[in-house]
This record gives C-alpha cells, structure tokens and sequence, in this order.
C-alpha cells in the first residue's frame, strides 16, 4: 500500500488534482471543483453540479401558478422576492392584467431592497473568502436590518413569498416607508466603513485588480450578466434595457466599468447598492394609493402559447418561459438562470491563476449554487 | 444543570428527553459524565456545511444579530475530523447523501447531527414531486433534534441547538457506546 | 529569607529563588538539587502553558467578538471565560482517529515537535525581575534559533497526514517561515547592536533610563514594525495564515488532525503569538521595566509602584491586541505576494536599518 | 529615480489604508454601545415578533372550543408540498341534515414552507399564522399535528 502512494505522488506531468467541494468554505455551498494544480498555479478548473439539483423546474409542470412561486423562492434565494416577480410578471402578460400602480411601485422597492441585501451579503462573504472575517460581520450586521423591513411585511425574513398573480400577497405595513428611509440614512453613513475595511485596503486591491480579467467579447459570448458582465463593459441591465414594473419612471445609472477583472465585479456591486438606494429614494415618499392586488379568478389557466419574461436579479439576467396547453398546470416551464451560465466562465478566467486566485475570482462571480443546479 | 435563562418547563418535547434519561437509568450519571457532558454541550463546534437557505440563515446566527458565540458555537471547523455537530441546513438529493454521509463517518466521535428546516427534517418543499430529494435526513443519518421552519429564523436556531445541548445532558458512557454502535450499522 | 515585607517579593523574585535553591543545595547533592529545580520550573511552565494558552484562545474569542459588534462567549461562568476550558474537556475526550495511509508515527509525533519548541522557547523570557529560569549570555540567539523550529512540526503534520490540502498547507508554511525568519532576526539584530548584548536581562536592564523603541527613535520604530509584521507571519496568524487559510485549504496542515492532537496545534498557534509579543515586549518596551524617562525621578518613583510583571503582562498583551488587531481586519495575502513583501520590501529596509541603527550607535546619536 | 518615488510612495499608501481599515475595528472595540446583540434564551419573555411573521399554522378556538373550519378541504388543495391533509366526516346537524365537517385537520410542520396559500383561500377564515418558533423537537412525529382540538365543533353562522 505505501508503495503505491509514493508511485502516485512522484510523477512530474501528471496533475495535482484537489477537489474543492462538495463541503468547501469557498464555495459557498455544494459546488464542486475538480482543480489541477500545478506547484500552486491552476491549470485547469471542472465545475461539477448537481448536488443540489431538486428538479425545480419539472415539479412546475404539476403545480398551479400561485403555487409555483414559492419554488422560485427557493432557487437564487437571494434574490427570492426578483424571482416572484419573474413569474408573476410572466403570468400576468400572458393573463393580459392590468396591475395596479401601486403594486408596481412596491414591487421595485422590494426588489431594490432584495439587491442591496444581497450584495450585502456578496460583500461580506467575499471578504469572508479573502481572509478578513470581520467584513462577514459587518455585513450581515446591516443586512439584518433589510431583513427586518422584509419580515414586518411579508412575513418572511429571506424567502419572502410576497408577489402573487395579479399583485401582492398583503399590503406594505404601515411602517414600512419610515423603516426604508431610515434603512437608507444609516445605510449610506456607514458605507464609508466598506471602502476602509476592503474597497481601499491595500492586501485587498493587490488581491484582487488585473486577476480573473474577462474581457467584453469573452463575456458576450460566454454570456455572463450582471454585475459580473457589467465589469467587463457588457451592457446588460434589463432595467435600463427593456424595463419592467417601476423601472421606467425611476433615474438611475446603469453601472459600467470596462477593465472586467476580480476587483471591478466588486465595485460593480458596492456601486448598484448606491444605485439601488437611489431608485428607492425616488419612490419611496410617493408610493400611489390603490389596490394592492386585482381580483384573480381562483383556478388560474394560461391560454395556449409560450410567454417570455426575462427581470434583472442581482445576479444577472433570470428568463422565465413558460410552454402553456390551455391547462392550469405549464406544460413546460424554464428558467434561464443567471448563475449557471456565469459558472460557465469560471475555468476561461481563472486559468493560470494561484490558487488563492481561484478563490477570490469564484467568490466575485457571487454564486448561488441552488440557483445553478435548480 | 440545565440552561441558563430558560426553565426546564419551557422546552418542548420533554416526554422524548425523560425517555432517554430512563434508557441509561440502571448506570448512575456520576460526576465524572457531568463533566464530560459539560464540556460537550457548552463547545459545539459545527461544520461549515450548508446546502441551501437554510445556510444563509445560519450564516445569520453567526452575525452580530444573534451571535452563536455567546454559546461557544462560533468556532465552524472547515475539515469535518474537527468538528462535533453537522447542522444540515438545506436541502439533500440524491447525489449529496453519500457526501453527506462521507462527512459524518470522517467526524469523530461523539458527533452529533441536527435538521435544519423542512428540506432536512422532511424534504420539505421537494418532498412530493420531486424525484431527486432525499425526504428527510433521517434516512441516511440518525439526527439528534429536528429543526422545522423554511427556513427557521436565527433563534430558532438557536432554540434547537439548546435543544441539542439539553440532550447531551443527558449521556452517559453506555449509551454514548450504544449510540455510536448503533450508528455505524445504519 | 530578608527581613523584608512579604509583597517585597512581586517587586523582585531574586531573593526569593536564591534562597529556594540554597535551601536546595544544603539538603542535597548539586546535581539532585538541579534536577529538582528543573522538575519544579516544568511544571511551573506545564501549569503557565495550560494557564495562557486557554486565557489567549477565550481572549482572542472576546476580542473579534467586540472588533465585530458582538458579545463573544458569555454564557459559560461569568462572562463566558470557563468557555476554553469547557473546549478543553471537549477535546480531551473527542476520537483521536487514526487516518489510514498516514505516516503514523510522524503523524503523532508533529503536535509534540510544535509543543517542545514552544517550552523551550517560554525558558528564556524574563516575566519579571528574577523569574527568569535560563538567563543565557546568548538569549536573542537561542530564541531566534530555537523558535524556527517549530516549522519542522508543521511540516512533519502536513507531510505526513497524507492528504493534498495538508500538503500544501504544509509547503506554504514553509516557504513562508523560512523566509520571515530572516526579517524577524535581522529586526532582532537591529536590537542587539542598540543594547550591545544578546543577553536578555542586560538588555532589560539597559533600558532603565528609556525604552530601546524611544531610544533608538526612527531604525527602533522600523524595526518594531517589521518585528510584529514578521512575528505574526511566524505565528501564522492572519493576515500570513496562509498555512491554514480555511477558505482556501479548509484546514491547511492540521486538516486530518481530530480531539487533542489538534488541540495542540490549536494551543501551539496561541503561545507561539504570546512568545513574539513577550520578545518584543522584552527587547522594545522594555520587558518587566516600568516606563522611565531619564532623568524624572518623581515620575520613574511613581512608575516603579506598579510591580514588574504586571508591566510585563501589560505590554505583552498590548501587543497581543495590536496582532490580533491585525488578524481581524486584513484580508489573507497570497502566498507569492507574502514572498514579495518579505523579498522585496521587509528586507532590504531591514538591511539599511541595520546600518543606519549601527550608524547612530557609533555617532552616539541615541538617547 | 521615478521608480523609486513610486516604490516609497507604494509603502506609505499602503500603510495608510492599513491604518485606515484597523482604525475603523479599532473603534468598534472601544465602543461597546455599538454592540448589536439580543441574548436570545434570557430575552425570551420580551422578544415579540413581527405580527405577520409565520412561525406555525394554526386554526383559532374560542372559548366554547368551536372554530370556523367547514373541512371543505380548499387549503388542502392550495397546498405546494402537501402538508396539509383534511380528514372530513359527515354529521347529523340537529335539524336532521346531513352535512360534512371535519374530522382531523392533520398539519405536517416538518415539511410547511410558508407560502401561505392556505390562509389567503381559506374561505372561512378558519387558518392563522402564530408567532411561536420554538419548535425544535428530538421526535420527528411530534412534527405532525392535528389542528383541530378534540371535541370542538363548528362554529355558528360559518
């Protein structure tokens, strides 16, 4: 037996293989990566996915449509409330509703709030990745405070379950819009604190700037939206590009940086926390009176076609298609999540690399490993 | 000795907890296991282990919010051979459980297992309709305390892991051997 | 016994062991009374060990807790600071599990390489006036040769337990002690040209009158900067943890190491943190001398009441709070950038202090 | 000589986002006001939940131990996962028709996620959230619960 160990061990062209995953700190759940290492330099990363597949999109073909969002809850659970949205929005062109202005408005603040929460949470897991282990609390020390808004009014703290077809599931609560702006007061006094304990610290930008370069073409053709897609200049916000909901009536920069490595997808996403309490700012003191949700028939049944629906989560770009027979049930149902194509791009990027490397340009894509696997 | 800031009458599912007091009633709790057990329930320290959103609201016990360390539970061991609890907090399919089950055998004894959410206690959302979920770590692993919620806010959490604590109180020697007996035959 | 009053002694131990070991050598031969004062100072050092180690670890646990908005332990006794030795009987009783196709030997032997080099390190630190067990003519150097031993352990730990994240872990550590042991002793030297001994206890003394970092001003002040850098480096202790960095490497070299073996890896990291504060207490801020400043009698009479190893553990753990200050807001380096910063920065400054500090020691341009 | 300006200039920013960044934890260990921790087990008797946080699904009883449930097993259908199962039976009412009504409202918890479908279609409003989340339990069947409390009926004008 020992003999095979050293016959295994000394062999200069074979490669050092480590598994990274399925239980891995830096992978941010059961993701695996099959590494080959060469001294400490990456030569080659396979994702392997699946261990977490729980076939979302086939238990849709036998659940209603209200039913089917709170499986889309459980999917990018970080952005949970952007993926309702997805499926309502999808319903209701189908349905050809009229929604009301009101649950528009809220349903942009809402989703806004779900972005900055999770970028939130970006921040303080990449610094968590890097070694700082206090930016993993300060984060989630002001993420709690989205999360409290969250529960007060849906009940929920994370998977919110609040969109339904045709609206809402309940009104905003009373003290929803004082709790937003003083979310947004403390939030913005205390941003400082990000730039001085990662954004400017020098460990961190040398960790981080010219590492995991993507550049626009690579990104186009891999396809990686979001913030992620965003760093390397690919204009992808579908916001800004094909609104929804609110989004027409609001102000807001679409974030844009052009140089595609490690440390601009960071900055991307501190810049759309800014962005994102923007949008708020604009329509929060002027939510419109009205209904909350409009009066849906009690078996919903999509007319005969296929529906397109696609939202901006804040990981990229969610599609939702929907195949309808006429029946209660979707024929078919697809998602086109915005972490799995990303995924696709992690071994052109990080080839090369230290391993450390590896980890911080996994980190930057932000994955949501459910979200990958559905 | 009981937990501080919550009286034995407070907890549920005490029937469960009298049981396992009588099955090790014939060998007297001597102070040495109070000692032993002292020191196990008050440094549980889990592995970093989640699957799905249950992990981000595990994730959230550790924040300053709620703070697992008062209990000394912040210490997430990363490698499985240093760590005493797995909190399974999300979903198990079909291509996980042997993973799962991988890490349990690598941890050392006494090693102890809570379900965390539906996914875990039942299979949860995915339990019906699914094809590819293990319903309930139950099947692949003997779990200690049952945690349902979807996913269970921080103190519940924290409740169950005062549950867990409240369970190793109650060991002693032989049962500790009959446990670990019975679990590498499951 | 002096005729002095009892809590003469907290001011200085001198007497007090002189007159243990004349005791000693009047009942007995002088090899058995030598051999019963070294059976006594390991115990006292077994007990000091188990005492700091568990003290720092809940310390440490406090410390991040309060940089991070949080409480930290605090439901095991008052204020939580039974929680480490609750860790400890936890540990004491966990599954030591032997790892198949481990080099078994090796294996076992690694926790006890780091642990014996620390014990021989903790021998030559002065705690105070007199409680100090060797007093070498040559103290800087045994400390420095003796600590980078202690990678030999790590080594030995990650080689052995046969697993590939251990293995580089272990590799890394090397790379990375190696090359900071040159940083840490050319800091060291900068020192020693100051104080014009390597003995530990002339170097303390020197300092009656100031301590060497506001004697020798600017090269004192880089040198100190460079000694922490590198001493936490030595510790691998973040922002250096390279060797054990969890998001990358789980658990680096202890990965495959369970109950009390990593215990001592986990005890060892701990102490060695509390040797490179006590050294550089010792050799910049003076060890267990109170702060005087030239020729203030007043001011040094005042100072003099606090007895010595209370300022000993004060400034020891200043420094403890400036590491671990450090760990809990840097993010990791990388391993060639950890190289880069030692090669290309630490020593060459390193080099041209040491002139410069030589410098100002022949010129006299010292305080 | 440029080169060496930046090398010089490279340390000293360098240095000054370090101190930058320990500045900032430094802070917050001097300031123990900022701490932001509940004591979760002590603070038990004044910790109140949010009045639309759903903890567990129950079925409200008045003090006539009556509740509102006709068992026409709406909830049962709306459920996602299945959690619910509505046993009905059919009784005599006093006037001699026969109607159903419930037997077992049977609620699994271990698999409830929350959606509240059930109590958005109850058309009786006989379904509720309470704010109770201490669940944890050593026995998985303990998970399982009947809704109904034995011997209540149905209340009047439902």
């Amino acid at each position: 037996m020992e003999e095979q160990v050293l016959n295994t061990a000394i062999n200069e062209d074979e490669p050092y293989l480590i598994n990274m995953g399925p239980q891995h700190p830096s992978t941010h759940g059961v993701l695996r990566l099959v590494v080959s290492l060469k001294g400490e330099t990456v030569k080659n990363v396979v994702p392997h996915i699946g261990y977490i597949h729980r076939g979302i999109e086939k238990m849709c073909e036998s659940l209603t449509y209200p039913q089917i969002i709170h499986l889309t809850d459980r999917m990018d659970y970080l952005s949970a409330h952007i993926n309702n949205e997805a499926v309502c929005l999808n319903v209701e062109k189908a349905l050809e509703i009229e929604i009301p202005e009101r649950v528009k408005v809220i349903r942009t603040i809402m989703a806004e709030l779900t972005r900055i929460q999770s970028h939130q949470l970006f921040w303080a897991s990449y610094g968590m990745d890097l070694g700082g282990q206090t930016c993993y609390f300060y984060g989630l020390r002001d993420r709690e405070k989205v999360l409290d808004i969250f529960e007060e009014t849906t009940g929920g703290r994370m998977i919110v379950s609040y969109s339904c077809p045709g609206g809402l599931m309940y009104d905003i609560h009373p003290n929803f819009q004082k709790r937003v702006n003083d979310f947004i007061k403390y939030f913005r006094s205390i941003l400082w604190e990000y730039d001085a304990i990662l954004t400017g610290n020098v460990i961190f930008r040398e960790r981080t700037i010219g590492i995991g370069k993507l550049s626009l073409e690579d990104a186009v053709s891999y396809g990686v939206t979001g913030p992620s897609g965003r760093a390397s200049g690919f204009s992808c916000d579908i916001r800004k590009h094909d609104p929804y909901s609110a989004y027409d009536r609001v102000k807001f920069n679409e974030v844009l940086f052009t140089e595609g490595d490690t440390y601009h997808r960071y900055l991307a996403r501190i810049e759309e926390m800014k962005e994102s309490m923007n949008i708020i700012e604009q329509l929060i003191d002027n939510i419109p009176e009205g209904p909350y949700t409009v009066k849906m028939k009690p078996v919903l049944k999509l007319p005969e076609g296929e529906y397109f629906q696609k939202v901006e989560t804040a990981r990229g770009e969610l599609d939702v298609f929907i195949v309808s027979d006429g029946n209660k049930y979707p024929f078919r149902m697809k998602f086109r999540s915005p972490n799995f194509v990303n995924l696709g791009v992690l071994n052109h990027i990080s080839k090369e690399f230290k391993i450390a490397d590896l980890v911080a340009i996994a980190g930057s894509l932000d994955f949501v490993i459910p979200d990958i696997d559905r | 000795m009981g937990i501080k800031g919550m009286k034995y009458e407070e907890f549920k599912d005490n029937e469960s907890l009298e049981l396992l007091r009588k099955s090790g009633a014939n060998v007297f709790l001597t102070t040495i296991d109070d000692v032993i057990n002292w020191g196990r329930k008050s440094s549980l320290w889990p592995l970093t282990f989640a699957t799905s959103c249950c992990g981000i609201e595990m994730m959230a016990t550790g924040a300053p919010r709620h703070d697992f360390a008062r209990f000394g539970m912040e210490v997430y061991r990363a490698s499985p051979r240093q760590a005493d609890v797995i909190v399974v907090a999300g979903t198990i399919v079909k291509k996980m459980a042997p993973v799962l089950k991988r890490l349990y055998d690598q941890m050392s004894e006494p090693k102890y297992i809570v379900a965390m959410g539906a996914c875990a206690v039942s299979g949860g959302p995915f339990a019906e309709l699914s094809y590819s979920v293990v319903n309930g770590v139950d099947l692949i692993l003997p779990v200690d305390v049952y945690i349902p919620g979807c996913p269970p806010r921080p103190e519940a959490l924290l409740y169950g892991m005062l549950q867990l604590q409240r369970k190793i109180e109650t060991e002693n020697i032989k049962s500790r051997r009959k446990r670990s007996a019975e679990h590498t035959t499951k | 016994m002096t005729s002095e009053p009892w809590w003469k002694i907290f001011y200085d131990f001198t007497p007090f062991t002189k007159s243990i070991d004349e005791g000693l050598r009047s009942s007995m031969s002088p090899f058995w009374a030598v051999t019963t004062e070294m059976v006594i100072v390991g115990i006292l050092f077994l007990l000091f060990y188990a005492v700091v180690g568990l003290f720092l670890v809940y310390w440490e646990r406090k410390v991040c807790a309060f940089i991070q908005n949080r409480l930290g332990p605090n439901r095991i006794g008052p204020y939580g600071i039974f929680q480490t030795v609750a860790d400890l009987i936890k540990l004491l009783f966990k599954e030591l599990i032997p790892i198949k196709n481990a080099d078994s030997f090796l294996f076992n032997l690694a926790p006890y390489i780091v642990i014996i080099v620390n014990f021989m390190v903790l021998g030559a630190i002065p705690f105070g006036k007199g409680l100090h067990a060797i007093d070498f003519n040559i103290g800087i150097f045994y400390v420095i040769a003796v600590s980078s031993m202690s990678v030999i352990g790590v080594l030995l730990a990650g080689w052995s337990s046969n697993s590939k994240y251990s293995l580089i872990g272990a590799m890394r550590s090397g790379a990375m002690i190696v090359s900071y042991e040159l940083s840490l002793g050319l800091a060291l030297i900068t020192m020693v040209i100051l104080a014009g001994s390597m003995q530990l206890s002339v170097i303390v003394e020197a300092q009656r009158t100031g301590w060497f970092i506001f004697k020798g001003h600017i090269p004192a002040f880089i040198a100190f900067i460079i000694y922490i850098i590198s001493g936490t480096a030595e510790t691998n202790r973040g922002p250096f943890d390279l060797a054990e960095a969890e998001s990358e490497l789980t658990a680096g070299y202890h990965t495959e190491y369970s109950g009390m073996k990593f215990a001592f890896f986990y005890l060892a990291e701990f102490i060695n943190m509390f040797i490179v504060a006590s050294i550089a207490s010792t050799i910049f801020l003076g060890g267990w001398m109170p702060l005087h400043i030239g020729s203030w009698e007043g001011f040094n009479k005042i100072m003099d009441i606090i007895p010595p190893f209370i300022w000993y553990l004060g400034k020891t753990f200043f420094i403890i709070y400036l590491i671990m200050l450090l760990k809990w807001t840097f993010p990791r380096l990388r391993i060639d950038q950890l190289l880069t910063l030692e090669w290309k920065y630490l020593l060459p400054i390193n080099l041209v202090n040491v002139l410069i500090m030589a410098f100002l020691v022949l010129m006299g341009w010292h305080f | 000589m440029n080169s060496v300006v930046q090398y010089f200039k490279g340390i000293a920013d360098g240095i000054w986002s370090l101190l930058k960044g320990m500045s900032v934890t430094n802070r917050y260990f001097f300031s123990p006001g900022k701490i932001v921790t509940q004591k979760y087990p002590n603070n038990r008797k004044d910790l109140v939940m949010f009045d639309r946080f759903k903890g567990d699904l129950i079925m409200p009883h008045d003090e006539k131990n009556e509740h509102k449930c006709t068992g026409c097993g709406i909830c049962q259908i709306n459920c996602p996962n299945g959690s619910i199962e509505v046993i009905s039976k059919t009784i005599t009412t006093e006037d001699g028709k026969t109607r159903k009504a419930i037997d077992k409202h049977i609620y699994h918890l271990g698999k409830c996620t929350f959606c509240a479908l059930c109590v958005k279609s109850c058309p009786s409003d006989a379904l509720a959230f309470s704010q109770e989340f201490e669940h944890a339990v050593f026995n998985k069947e303990l998970l399982t619960k009947q809704l109904n409390k034995p011997g209540s009926q149905i209340m009047k004008g439902v």
